[in-house]
């Protein structure tokens, strides 16, 4: 384990970005976080999570494919992918470093993606563990130890102090080149650090909400349930809770006309809309109710049914900060039983 | 995708000098959908014409882009052309690279610069092209003139003269309208009475012409061509096909102290009343306000001395549905009230009178029996002052005056002091103007004749206040030349009231769906080119509805109106023009904004069942566009937040390929 | 490169009844305009979407224009009233969001006004020429 | 704290229901914390008595709702309206947007509601629980001992801030006292903008909406935004783009957003409140309203039902568009 | 001050456009002081307009008018003479500051008899 001062963070980040591109949370003038690029100068967010999640970083919200051109009557078809450079994404919390393996079961299986696989291989992760988690986390419901974040490297902040431990070789070797800005240290902070984060865990409201009541198999079960109906009752229909979501994964291949060609690009696509997946012949699901039920259908039933049993979500609460209309995960768990005890 | 045929004209050396019209061909050549192209000396020609032909029959082309001059110029030709070889007239495009290119640009590598883009902008307009249809509509071959005044009467003649029956429908139980008011006419002094009676009579006998009087009309549903309009007679209590209009019922009639509206409440008449000797129809109508058996079932004379048994106390309001072709709106005018102007005593005096009510104190059949006696105490009036522009050019204040110059008021004030002086040369007369205004044949001399001739004393300045005095009236003017303040002892003052429209226009308008300018007048198609319609197609105007005019001028206008009402009767249908508004229902979510920006009212709301893919079915208010009226600006598209509305020849879509190609 | 002057691509929208004819009448009696305007034909002013106006700037346009019959005279009574009220709007808007002012415009000519119209293309050009390339309102997947 | 409390709103939804005069509840429903409230339709006195909620975070604008849920119902709905909802349901309505006989609405006066964004900028993450007595908040969170206390005053919601009425322009029944149209500063951050450089507008706005994610909830929550089809959404309209690519196309959606509803924007403040950017949107609206306002005289959408939206109208002595920035330029 | 600022100033002060006349001399025909005066309302009007005020302020004519309003009243284009006959007693006031008394003059000027209101409304004048 090695550390660096809280005051002298910015060392780190400048080593970092001797070689790579580092992303980290920074504060935007509306006061919520964001990933930015980090230059000298740029504070590192204290704020619990950025509002868009990093699956930005791997699977943007809007991507050019390919281009074509046309010139006369000929269409010429040119690859528009810039080369890929190493980059750090640096302060991310425990359940985004989870969704990551959620995106990488869609989109590094067969057949891969290797837009996103590319972007994958040249990333390293430093993430953080959450200090003060709010009112809307609950990860632990999934599993995830928010004291004890994954990715390439993990980090701890304390009041003064900064303590990383390196996972993967990826991440060893970055610890390596910080060696000059870092120094060896014992782990008896962040121990103290994770008892402090695990009872506060247990304190928070949602620490009961339990995930029994889903998984694969339980589609006859839920699908026709009586209850979707009021819990779609005032979805607007957005596609907030989709677009802040650190595992939403769809998307729409579309072709933007631009006067002189084609560029075809895919952007992320929200089973809230209306227009979702129509097709030739219509709307697959043409309720809000059925576009509602949809989304947490795929995330607490479909999903684990093809992945092993692991849900598709990561309690990162930032659907429960958003919605419009306040409806969310939570609630349709809470509504369907999955709660620990009786409240 | 359409296949394109691209044809550019040299126009001689007009395009060609400036433009190299084979290299625009050539790089046209290459453009999505284009199949072939090619150039020619005059495409306007008839070898240029028959070259298109033979190529959209060789290439079967489905859409054409003409590079030549100004669609203004020759694209009805091309259609024409396009239209004969086969294919809808609507798929064809003109690229303006004359008018807009090789004439204003001197330089032979820009100008084919631009006809390029100019070509390729048109070509992508006719890859969205659509053959477009004109709609049709049937004809109904009758027509409507609401108002029975000068106005009506002379359009309902000249309708009805041309072969087409014609409905009138006058609000009062007689036709003639201010005009049966009028005691002499200017510039001419014909009796009123004398010119207009005959056309009255000529009214009532013609086979063509119904005339709906003491009616309303209170419904109008359709459209140019096939309006269906609700009249509402009003029950007169007398039977209008029995009633021979001998005056038994009015001389024994007991109550004899209603004010009389035909002379502006100058004297009385009885509950039972014929407006005026020469009423059209003649026949007798009951006041049920005035009348004792109407209110209280205490009376019956009338029935009693009726002969004929015409009188009919059960009778009741009766609705009369018919169809028409065209409507004429010819409701006329009023004087404005007088009672905002304090300054004039108009309602402390009985002296002070408008000009109208001077024309019925002047008039044999009115009050006086034409003699000129004040209304207070019937004696000769020595000296009168008559004031101009009362009410009229008043932008001070919109509920007290009018902004606009009611034109009439300096011919008729001349008219006035010159017949007072004619007849009673012991008078003196004082006319106060601002300006007098006489564009008009003869107009002017007559009014020097007033003041040459007859000495009537004009004076450039306004009356500030009438003051009654005893028997007086202290009139205090002002004398602007003279620089001075006058102060004249008047006996009677004549106030020249501005004119404004009739009530009934406002409702009628609503009706119509035909727009009005602040003051309530109608406004008209165009003020210059066409100056006797409507917006509203279908809808002509006539006589004072639309602006304040004389007598003249009326006629003239009616029979204009007339001429564009026997236009459109002639025809057995109408055919519309195809680039025309559209709703698409499944998108529009029933605003209701585009009705409220269409000029013509050509949008119309209904509440539509649709079947959803749930199959459920949804009942919403959604727009529908009159083809028959539509006329194709596309207001109502841009106001459309969805895009719902749609215009045909200019859609969304097909101005966005335009604007593409232009800034490719 | 960076010296050559800049050529702005206008786009004119004209109403048929006066506008169009007004540029048609420029033609006729040969008063030059630059090359850079090229008009697109409309029914009435009314007609323009201010959707058409952010596609020209996004197709690359550097100055949009829209002329209409002269209040008053419009072919179908008010709708030159409409676009009068609409633009006003947009183009306050587009002001606010920071977009040069310069680069929208308003101009009533009618059929008659061929003068008018040349000189007023000529002017707006010169306008949106010194503005240089339109940057704040571009959409690069477009260049 | 709101000056009708939440047992009076029960008692008259439950009277209202068991006299029959209204079949359901159109309300907010409580949540897992004090602020997450959702709107929602009571069928029954039991779901009223245990669900409905009345506090400092009911702002969501139930005017919208009655679109789609006034026509499913037998007989007419209840609907709580605050003062700022009643404009957008006299615009609804004018725009015949559902039925006024289903409709039954009871008036409720509102001390403006609370962001809970600004709580959390005051209080930090974990809140437990929020209490509400006397206009101030007692926040209880993970991380402090004692409840902190804030007043309602200094976590206003901007639109409740700049409360343009207290007034409600439409109800069938007013609980408590209705209050006036006021006077209100919401102008001052256009004119702010107004004041800056061409260059200063342009950072600014690009600084703020290239935040958009393009998630719709301004468009999906606005009251004037009923289209069946919205043009963003629609692949023939020419405009569809469905996540913002770049600044264009954001800046596209939001001016035509903006124009679309000028004029029948009731300057409800949904948008800004649902933005989960925190974009504010409304300064693009009140712009509208302020321009409109300015050059076509003072007009308030919903204010009375049937009134011509000002872009649907005109007048012959209308501004010149280049009037507009001359008289800007010269008042400056 | 020439003429033509003269005339600017007491379009400002008055508010009055006075190309809205259009000399119907109804002003006139209404005033009761008319015979008082040198030049009468709508001269008045055709003065501001023409720019001649400096006649105006020399004239008594400005202190004939009653300020009744009557000519506002019945004027039917909104010119508001009476506004015009003010403006340019306000003008010739402010110019008084520079041509005739100050402050400083207004005691010896005092008298037992003068009312309370003229002596605060005479320092307020001269003060100027």
């Amino acid at each position: 384990m090695r550390k660096c001062s809280l005051s002298e963070i910015n060392s780190v980040f400048a080593e970092i970005s001797k070689s790579m591109t580092l992303y980290l949370p920074v504060d935007g003038s509306d006061g919520s976080s964001a990933f930015s690029q980090w230059t000298e100068g740029v504070k590192w967010s204290e704020s619990l999570n950025t509002t868009k999640s990093p699956k930005d970083f791997f699977f943007p919200q809007t991507e050019d494919l390919m281009a074509f051109k046309t010139s006369g009557k000929n269409i010429e078809l040119t690859d528009i992918r810039k080369e890929s450079e190493d980059f750090v994404v640096f302060g991310v919390r425990a359940c985004d470093v989870r969704s990551f393996d959620i995106l990488d079961r869609v989109f590094l299986s067969e057949p891969c993606d290797s837009y996103y696989a590319t972007r994958r291989e040249h990333s390293v992760i430093i993430s953080v563990a959450c200090s003060h988690p709010s009112e809307t986390c609950f990860c632990t419901s999934f599993g995830i130890s928010p004291e004890n974040p994954d990715g390439d490297i993990s980090a701890w902040k304390t009041d003064t102090e900064v303590y990383f431990s390196p996972n993967t070789e990826k991440g060893a070797l970055l610890m390596d080149k910080l060696s000059s800005v870092t120094e060896e240290c014992s782990d008896e902070a962040v121990v103290k650090q994770k008892e402090e984060i695990s009872k506060i865990c247990s304190r928070l409201p949602n620490s009961k909400v339990d995930t029994n009541t889903f998984g694969g198999g339980k589609t006859a079960e839920l699908f026709d349930s009586p209850l979707w109906d009021k819990l779609s009752e005032a979805c607007l229909g957005c596609g907030t809770c989709t677009f802040v979501c650190p595992t939403c994964q769809c998307y729409d291949i579309k072709d933007f006309n631009t006067g002189n060609g084609v560029i075809r690009y895919r952007c992320w696509d929200s089973c809230m809309y209306s227009e979702f997946t129509k097709m030739a012949h219509g709307n697959n699901r043409l309720t809000q109710k059925e576009r509602f039920r949809q989304r947490f259908m795929h995330k607490l039933v479909y999903f684990p049914e093809n992945n092993d049993g692991i849900f598709g979500c990561v309690g990162c609460g930032r659907c429960l900060a958003k919605c419009p209309i306040s409806m969310n995960i939570v609630k349709v768990m809470k509504k369907f039983g999955g709660e620990k005890s009786e409240k | 995708m359409q296949r394109i045929g691209v044809f550019v004209c040299w126009c001689g050396s007009n395009i060609a000098g400036t433009v190299d019209v084979k290299a625009v061909a050539e790089a046209l050549k290459n453009e999505p959908g284009v199949v072939f192209s090619t150039n020619y000396q005059y495409m306007c020609s008839q070898a240029g014409q028959d070259m298109i032909k033979a190529a959209i029959a060789g290439h079967k082309l489905g859409g054409i882009v003409v590079c030549s001059c100004s669609p203004r110029m020759h694209e009805a030709t091309f259609r024409k052309t396009a239209s004969q070889a086969g294919i809808n007239p609507y798929m064809v495009e003109i690229a303006n690279i004359r008018e807009q290119c090789s004439w204003v640009h001197k330089d032979m590598a820009t100008g084919t610069e631009k006809a390029i883009i100019l070509g390729k902008a048109a070509v992508a307009k006719v890859n969205l092209n659509t053959p477009l249809t004109p709609g049709e509509s049937p004809v109904t071959k009758r027509a409507l003139v609401i108002g029975g005044g000068i106005a009506g009467i002379q359009t309902a003649l000249d309708i009805a003269d041309a072969g087409f029956p014609v409905d009138i429908v006058e609000t009062k139980p007689t036709i003639g309208g201010k005009m049966a008011q009028l005691d002499k006419t200017f510039p001419t002094l014909d009796c009123a009475a004398c010119i207009l009676t005959p056309k009255m009579v000529e009214v009532a006998q013609h086979e063509n012409i119904r005339i709906f009087s003491y009616s309303e009309v209170s419904e109008i549903k359709g459209f140019v061509g096939n309006f269906d309009v609700t009249i509402k007679r009003k029950a007169r209590y007398v039977k209008e096909d029995i009633c021979t209009g001998c005056g038994a019922c009015v001389e024994k009639c007991p109550m004899k102290k209603i004010p009389n509206e035909f002379n502006l409440g100058m004297d009385n008449r009885s509950a039972v009343y014929i407006p005026f000797a020469q009423a059209v129809p003649k026949v007798a109508t009951i006041d049920p306000n005035a009348c004792n058996m109407l209110k209280n079932g205490r009376c019956g004379i009338c029935a009693k001395v009726c002969t004929a048994g015409a009188i009919d106390y059960t009778q009741k309001d009766e609705y009369i549905e018919e169809k028409y072709g065209a409507i004429v709106a010819a409701t006329g005018f009023n004087p404005i009230s007088m009672d905002k102007f304090d300054e004039f005593a108009y309602s402390q005096s009985k002296d002070v009178i408008t000009s109208l009510e001077f024309e019925r104190l002047t008039n044999a059949a009115g009050p006086t029996a034409g003699k000129l006696l004040r209304p207070s105490d019937g004696k000769h009036p020595h000296t009168i002052v008559f004031v101009q522009c009362v009410g009229s050019r008043c932008s001070a204040c919109t509920e007290k005056g009018k902004e606009y110059c009611s034109k009439i008021c300096c011919m008729y004030t001349a008219k006035h002091a010159m017949l007072t002086r004619d007849k009673y040369p012991d008078t003196e007369v004082y006319v106060f103007y601002i300006d007098v205004r006489t564009p008009g044949k003869n107009f002017d001399e007559f009014y020097r004749r007033a003041v040459e001739e007859y000495g009537v004393n004009y004076i450039k300045g306004m009356v500030g206040k009438v003051t009654p005095e005893g028997s007086k009236l202290k009139v205090q003017a002002s004398d602007l030349i003279a620089n001075k303040q006058l102060h004249i002892d008047a006996d009677l003052v004549v106030l020249a009231a501005a004119i404004e429209p009739d009530k009934s226009a406002r409702p009628l308008a609503t009706m119509l769906t035909a727009s009005m300018d602040t003051n309530d007048f109608f406004t008209e198609a165009h003020p210059k080119l066409r100056p006797v319609e409507s917006p509203t197609a279908g809808v002509f105007l006539s006589g004072t509805c639309q602006g304040p005019k004389d007598i003249p001028e009326t006629v003239s206008q009616a029979g204009a109106a007339a001429s564009k009402v026997i236009g459109l009767l002639a025809k057995d249908k109408l055919t519309g023009n195809p680039c025309i508004a559209k709703s698409d229902e499944w998108m529009c979510n029933g605003c209701s904004s585009c009705g409220k920006v269409c000029a013509y009212g050509a949008i119309t709301y209904e509440e539509k069942e649709f079947r959803l893919p749930d199959r459920t079915t949804k009942i919403r208010r959604v727009a529908s566009v009159n083809p028959a009226v539509c006329q194709g600006c596309g207001a109502c598209t841009v106001t459309c937040p969805s895009g719902a509305m749609d215009l045909n020849g200019f859609t969304t879509t097909q101005i966005m390929a335009e604007v593409d190609a232009i800034c490719k | 490169m960076q010296m050559k002057e800049h050529k702005p691509l206008i786009v004119a929208f004209c109403c048929n009844w006066c506008s169009y004819a007004g540029a048609d009448l420029a033609g006729n009696n040969r008063l030059n305009y630059p090359a850079e305007v090229k008009v697109i034909r409309v029914p009435c002013s009314c007609r323009v979407n201010p959707m058409f106006v952010l596609r020209a700037f996004q197709r690359g346009a550097d100055g949009v224009i829209i002329c209409g019959c002269h209040p008053g005279d419009c072919h179908y009574v008010s709708g030159n009233y409409y676009t009068r009220r609409r633009m006003a709007m947009l183009f306050s808007m587009l002001d606010y969001l920071g977009i040069e002012k310069e680069r929208t415009r308003i101009e009533w000519v009618s059929a008659a006004e061929g003068a008018k119209f040349a000189a007023t293309m000529n002017d707006f050009v010169e306008t949106v020429a010194k503005l240089g390339e339109n940057k704040r309102l571009e959409d690069l997947r477009c260049k | 704290m709101q000056v009708i409390t939440r047992e009076q709103l029960i008692e008259k939804a439950v009277s209202l229901l068991a006299a029959n005069t209204v079949s359901c509840v159109l309300g907010w429903s409580r949540g897992e914390f004090d602020y997450d409230v959702s709107p929602a339709v009571f069928r029954s006195e039991e779901e009223v008595r245990r669900n409905f909620v009345w506090n400092d975070f009911c702002g969501a604008n139930m005017s919208k709702y009655l679109i789609s849920k006034a026509s499913g119902v037998d007989g007419k709905i209840l609907v709580f309206l605050k003062p700022c909802d009643t404009y957008s349901f006299n615009q609804l309505l004018t725009e015949h947007k559902f039925d006024r006989e289903k409709v039954y609405v009871v008036a409720v006066p509102c001390d403006g509601m609370a962001d809970f964004r600004l709580i959390k900028k005051v209080c930090g993450e974990g809140i437990i629980s929020i209490d509400s007595e006397d206009a101030i908040l007692k926040v209880k969170t993970l991380y402090s001992d004692s409840p902190i206390s804030v007043p309602l005053t200094d976590v206003l919601a901007e639109r409740c801030k700049n409360c343009k009425s207290k007034k409600h322009v439409a109800y069938d029944e007013l609980l408590g006292e209705d209050g006036n149209v006021l006077e209100s500063g919401r102008f001052d951050e256009v004119k702010k903008l107004e004041a800056m450089t061409a260059e200063e507008r342009f950072e600014f706005w690009q600084n703020e909406l290239s935040r958009c994610i393009r998630c719709n909830a301004c468009r999906d929550v606005c009251p004037a935004c009923t289209c069946e089809k919205c043009v963003f959404n629609n692949p023939s309209s020419g405009v569809e783009n469905k996540a913002a690519a770049n600044s264009f196309e954001e800046k596209l959606f939001h001016i035509i957003r903006a124009f679309h509803v000028a004029g029948r924007c009731t300057d409800c403040g949904e948008c800004s409140r649902v933005c989960p950017q925190n974009i504010p949107l409304h300064l693009l609206n009140r712009k509208f309203i302020k321009d409109i306002n300015e050059f076509y005289g003072e007009y308030q959408a919903g204010e009375e039902i049937g009134l011509r939206a000002p872009l649907t109208d005109y007048t012959t002595e209308d501004i010149e568009p280049c009037e507009i920035f001359h008289r800007r330029d010269t008042d400056a | 001050m020439n003429n033509k600022n003269l005339r600017e100033e007491v379009l400002r002060i008055s508010g009055v456009n006075p190309k809205k006349c259009m000399r119907c001399g109804k002003c006139s025909a209404t005033c009761p002081a008319y015979d008082e005066m040198e030049y009468h309302p709508h001269q008045f009007v055709y003065m501001v307009e023409s720019g001649d005020i400096s006649s105006l302020l020399d004239s008594e004519s400005l202190y004939r008018c009653l300020s009744c309003f009557a000519c506002i009243d019945r004027c039917p284009r909104n010119v508001e003479p009476a506004k015009l006959v003010e403006a340019i007693r306000l003008s010739k006031i402010r110019k008084q500051g520079a041509n005739h008394m100050t402050a400083n003059d207004v005691p010896a000027l005092l008298d037992e008899d003068m009312p309370q209101q003229a002596i605060v409304s005479a320092f307020r004048k001269y003060s100027k």
